[in-house]
């Protein structure tokens, strides 16, 4: 789960970590008292959950409460890769001389969290990973130890940071690392960490994405997440325990298991022909009962390009008998002519094989194996079957 | 011979008396698995598929001599029972549980690496090593025996694969999936490894997919230490790009993880790549 | 550092750990007025840091105010193996159903905490494990991890407690070690823990022992420490950093270093013919400047039964010229005509025996090693020198 | 030969600038050993003896090439000392800082178990192989290069009895001061393990003391497996009991760690034992 810019930084404020002092508005009136407020000149950020705002004009300097009204105005409801911004962040501008990156992530090779740092604060850590990867110093962190102050020296060493900012650099270090712990975060950064020319650091902007396996003891970031910008059957189907991602193809596809679901995808597009793609990626996840199944279904066929949809079960933890319920519940709630491969293969299989003819649907055609469901699928959508 | 699991292996069951837990441990049984007991905190005394439960890990294996823990308890205490497996001293810990949060993954994979157990997941269907124990998920009906390894990040795919293959007539000598997250108690490399030492395995399937780089290191141990044929399949070519996890974990990883460069890695090692899982069989002629 | 067990069971208190609502008084009255207040039965209880006082008659059930009044009248002043009983605590008197031991301590073998429990509470436990080994049931602990709650469930397995107080027993158990930790502890137990007729679990009496080394980031227990009752001159050696105890034999010794201060004391039994003793254990510490040299002495003087004075430093960190400085500041300042022993070696040895030398000071005898420095001072202290 | 330092050894100082750190760094290079660098936090590009001072002990690793690492800094610093010479890869590191805490020793302990580093002390005096390396506080003048290996857990009785030995023409191999504190890094039993297979080193001096049962894994060590002669000497024979730890610890030393326990086990082990450490010469003839 990602969180806002503005959510990031208040969660690094508590943590002690220095942020600018800004507001949130989401009117232009809102941006122009905020700014008669904190004093202007003020930088005026649109708040969304995608990269590249600046680029699309989503982040402006304001000279006057006026000009905050203005730009605010045209920023609050601009669409950038397909998000709404609801949300404007009026930050006061400072003086900076230099730009810091430092981030957390957990390194998946070592099992630890590994901090980066990067003297070239502000532009975008994969872009200078590619162009100058000796210009990221890392450490990795003991997760029995968590970050120690001779591993910041090492970073602000690495970075050739000058001496007189050890101490506060240091401090926000471990405030970030502490940050990035006691959120269960999986990834925490601050881009640029600025140092001012009163030569003071502070975080100028912040991004901190959350383990959703952790939410459940992360009450108060549960509670921050802003489905109002999201597709809202992204919505759906997270509430359904589900992971969907739409893509532009014609074939709603529902698999158990991640690799199942990527490797169902991959033989539609072999088999396609170039023309016929998967319309989603959806995994129904382990041990689905029957109302997930329904709910996935929905999900499936609320994409108007859908042509046909594709079962492809392989009971393991889950098992097929359940899955088939799912199916005719979901069928109940949402009727649809479009045409229907099911594939089930696994625990219980036969009895889900036997629920779905005894309902003896006409748009259902069974398929015995992976490939056959494709190819099948493939047919339908193609309006062949 | 096969790897990690056998006839002999005697396994317990922590989360033996929840739902899948019951249901699982009886196909195991079914299977023809030494499941010996099973472990709930306070159900102690009670018996589930004839087989005794006890309130903790170190209780069960002083009584059954259990030597393989098969965890199958929700997220939130799964770490806690993986400690209790390592600190009973159980040497293999198959943990199933999805949904583990990565700090409590990282600590739990600290503590491990410094003590004598070896953790297979979590998030995995399990080990199979057909015709002689099944410790997991893995439908009873897939799996025959034989001399192939099969080692795979996915669950479901697996079992896809390891049926075509047996359809085909390519028995398995031991089906491990290690799991598809990002912190994973034992990896592509160490099970290959394994199986380059396996006297009964002649031949290996490697089934990945995108995101991370266990891939590349399994190509990189291939291309320096296997004399045996692996045949690979990865999964997520039709993937667009940056849907999982994309941004610091590639920078960490010093790459995309995408699955052509998986592929390429893999055939430049020598190995062969299927495009269809259904068509690996004919790659293992 | 011992705390009493009222400080115990307040700490105890702070981490949750149930404890009886006793309360401390200093005169008889208080006692009476306490008693009345948490109502009759109590127990009087002398708070001393010296074990045995149940047998010394230092625990008395009173039935009334009155006679909480005539017990703690009794106790209060009462001397405990030395120590003078200045504090009682009145707790209210329970219904004990059986009585469990629990507690923790550093192990060195394994260098982890262990935890350690039995089912034969109140009874000293190196009692238990003198005479039933087996009944103390032990679990390690990894300092990273802390104590879990599965191992809290060993132990209750361990000592056969009934299922329906694992529970209670577990969260007890895991503030037990949390209050171990975050106290800086050497030793924390609760001895016993007693389970009611109400089939509560309470602890009855505790006993922690606090790190010295770990002082400095304890300042809440330090300021705890009770000066009053034991003898002054140990108050002085600590708050002089010596480590010091007092024997009963007539040759004071100043030594640098524990190994060989305990060898400097053999070597005086050894040569001593039975008649002639060490009068101290006294360890300088390493790297011990002038000023601390002076403490030491002063204690070693005040000691009346000590005939002759042996110093004993083989300089390491220590530095023979900077104790031989304060031998000679010392001297001024407590000037004695008691025979005195000097032997020096090691580091900046020379200098010292220089300063010795130069000083002139005719109750002062040099000495080569180790062996002629103790035959001197025995021959001194029996007056031979 | 030698034990763990000799000729080639690179010291670094950790608290190099601070008094002690100064002066007994000056006494080291005296004695010819290779100090090539200091680090303390804040005053890296400093200078001291002619040695350069860095911020960090990765940077002074890394300009240095330094492999021993001597650490002398105050208590309360002196765990996170141990942690950044582990992590910056040092294979030995040498702690003489007295005072620190249990609870950080006991932290420190687990974290160095898992690394691959060796670690002496702490509160001790150091290591001294004669007429080759210097680490710690013995005073320059008692050792005398030959062939008796000397290992104690005390620092001054440890000079007293090397310059006896010197004085009677028994040089030394190696001089091992182990430290006197409830959790050090490195046992009697892991020296006399190293003597033992040390070339150089024909007879073993041992220096314990009341407390603890290093003594007595000493003396089961030295039954089972020493060939060469040792000679022992235990300090505490006239100390009352339970002045030192006494209670929990014995307990869970199951034992009360008397001198007269030690003796008799290493006694009874084969080890002669001195009544006074100057005499000892006498025993190695």
């Amino acid at each position: 789960m990602n969180l806002h810019e503005y959510q990031t930084k208040r969660r690094f404020a508590q943590y002690g970590i220095p942020v600018a002092s800004g507001q949130t508005a989401t009117t232009p009136e809102e941006a122009r008292i905020i700014a008669g407020e904190i004093g202007v000149p003020v930088v005026v950020k649109a708040q969304v959950l995608v990269g590249g705002r600046g680029k699309a004009g989503g982040v402006k300097l304001a000279k006057s409460p006026e000009e905050a009204y203005a730009i605010a105005g045209k920023i609050l409801g601009m669409d950038i890769k397909g998000h709404t911004v609801g949300i404007v962040l009026i930050d006061p501008a400072s003086s900076i001389n230099s730009e810091i990156y430092l981030g957390i992530t957990n390194d998946r090779t070592t099992g630890k969290p590994v901090m980066m740092a990067s003297s070239e604060g502000g532009v975008e850590i994969e872009e200078v990973a590619r162009v100058n990867p000796s210009a990221i110093i890392r450490e990795w962190i003991s997760p029995s130890l968590g970050l120690r102050e001779y591993q910041a020296r090492n970073i602000a060493s690495g970075i050739n940071l000058p001496r007189e900012h050890w101490a506060a650099f240091t401090k926000i270090a471990r405030n970030l690392y502490r940050c990035y712990v006691e959120s269960d975060a999986v990834l925490a950064e601050i881009n640029p960490l600025v140092i001012t020319g009163e030569n003071e650091l502070f975080a100028l902007d912040g991004k901190m994405v959350i383990d959703d396996n952790a939410l459940y003891r992360q009450p108060e970031l549960a509670a921050q997440r802003d489905t109002s910008a999201e597709p809202l059957v992204e919505t759906q189907a997270r509430d359904a325990g589900l992971t969907y991602v739409k893509l532009n193809g014609q074939i709603g596809c529902m698999v158990n298991g991640a690799g199942l679901a990527m490797t169902t995808m991959d033989m539609i597009k072999l088999y396609g022909g170039g023309d016929i793609f998967p319309a989603n990626f959806l995994d129904i996840g382990g041990g689905a009962q029957a109302d997930r199944v329904a709910a996935a279904l929905r999900i499936i066929l609320s994409d108007p390009d859908v042509k046909a949809v594709l079962f492809n079960i392989f009971g393991g933890i889950t098992r097929g008998d359940e899955v088939a319920r799912g199916i005719l519940q979901a069928l109940k709630e949402v009727p649809t002519d479009k045409p229907m491969v099911i594939r089930l293969a696994g625990t219980n299989s036969e009895e889900g094989r036997a629920i779905i003819d005894d309902a003896n649907i006409p748009n259902i055609t069974a398929a015995s194996t992976l490939t056959d469901g494709a190819k099948k699928a493939i047919a339908a959508a193609r309006g062949e079957a | 011979m096969s790897i990690l699991i056998d006839s002999s292996s005697r396994v317990l069951v922590q989360g033996m008396t929840g739902r899948e837990g019951k249901f699982h441990s009886g196909q195991m049984i079914e299977y023809g698995t030494a499941v010996v007991g099973g472990v709930t905190p306070g159900k102690g005394g009670e018996w589930v598929h004839g087989k005794p439960i006890f309130d903790t890990v170190k209780g069960c294996v002083e009584a059954t001599g259990a030597n393989v823990s098969m965890i199958l308890v929700p997220g939130p205490f799964a770490a806690d029972a993986i400690y209790e497996a390592i600190d009973a001293g159980i040497p293999l810990i198959i943990c199933l549980t999805e949904g583990i949060p990565i700090r409590d993954m990282m600590n739990v994979y600290e503590y491990l690496k410094n003590s004598s157990s070896r953790l297979i997941g979590p998030n995995c269907p399990g080990v199979l090593t057909p015709g002689q124990a099944k410790v997991g998920f893995m439908p009873n009906y897939v799996g025959k025996p034989g001399n192939v390894g099969v080692v795979s990040k996915s669950g479901t795919l697996t079992y896809e694969t390891v049926a075509a293959m047996s359809a085909a007539g390519y028995g398995q000598s031991t089906c491990v999936g290690i799991g598809g997250d990002p912190i994973i108690g034992t990896t592509f490399v160490e099970v290959l490894e394994m199986f380059e030492e396996d006297a009964q395995t002649e031949k290996v399937v490697l089934m990945g997919e995108i995101g991370g780089r266990a891939e590349i290191d399994a190509a990189e141990f291939i291309k320096a230490r296997m004399t045996k044929p692996v045949v690979a399949f990865i999964a997520g070519r039709s993937a667009p790009e940056g849907t999982r996890m994309g941004h610091a974990g590639a920078i960490v990883e010093g790459g995309q993880g995408t699955a052509q460069e998986k592929i390429d890695a893999l055939r430049a090692a020598g190995a062969r790549i299927a495009e269809n899982p259904e068509t690996i069989p004919d790659l293992l002629g």
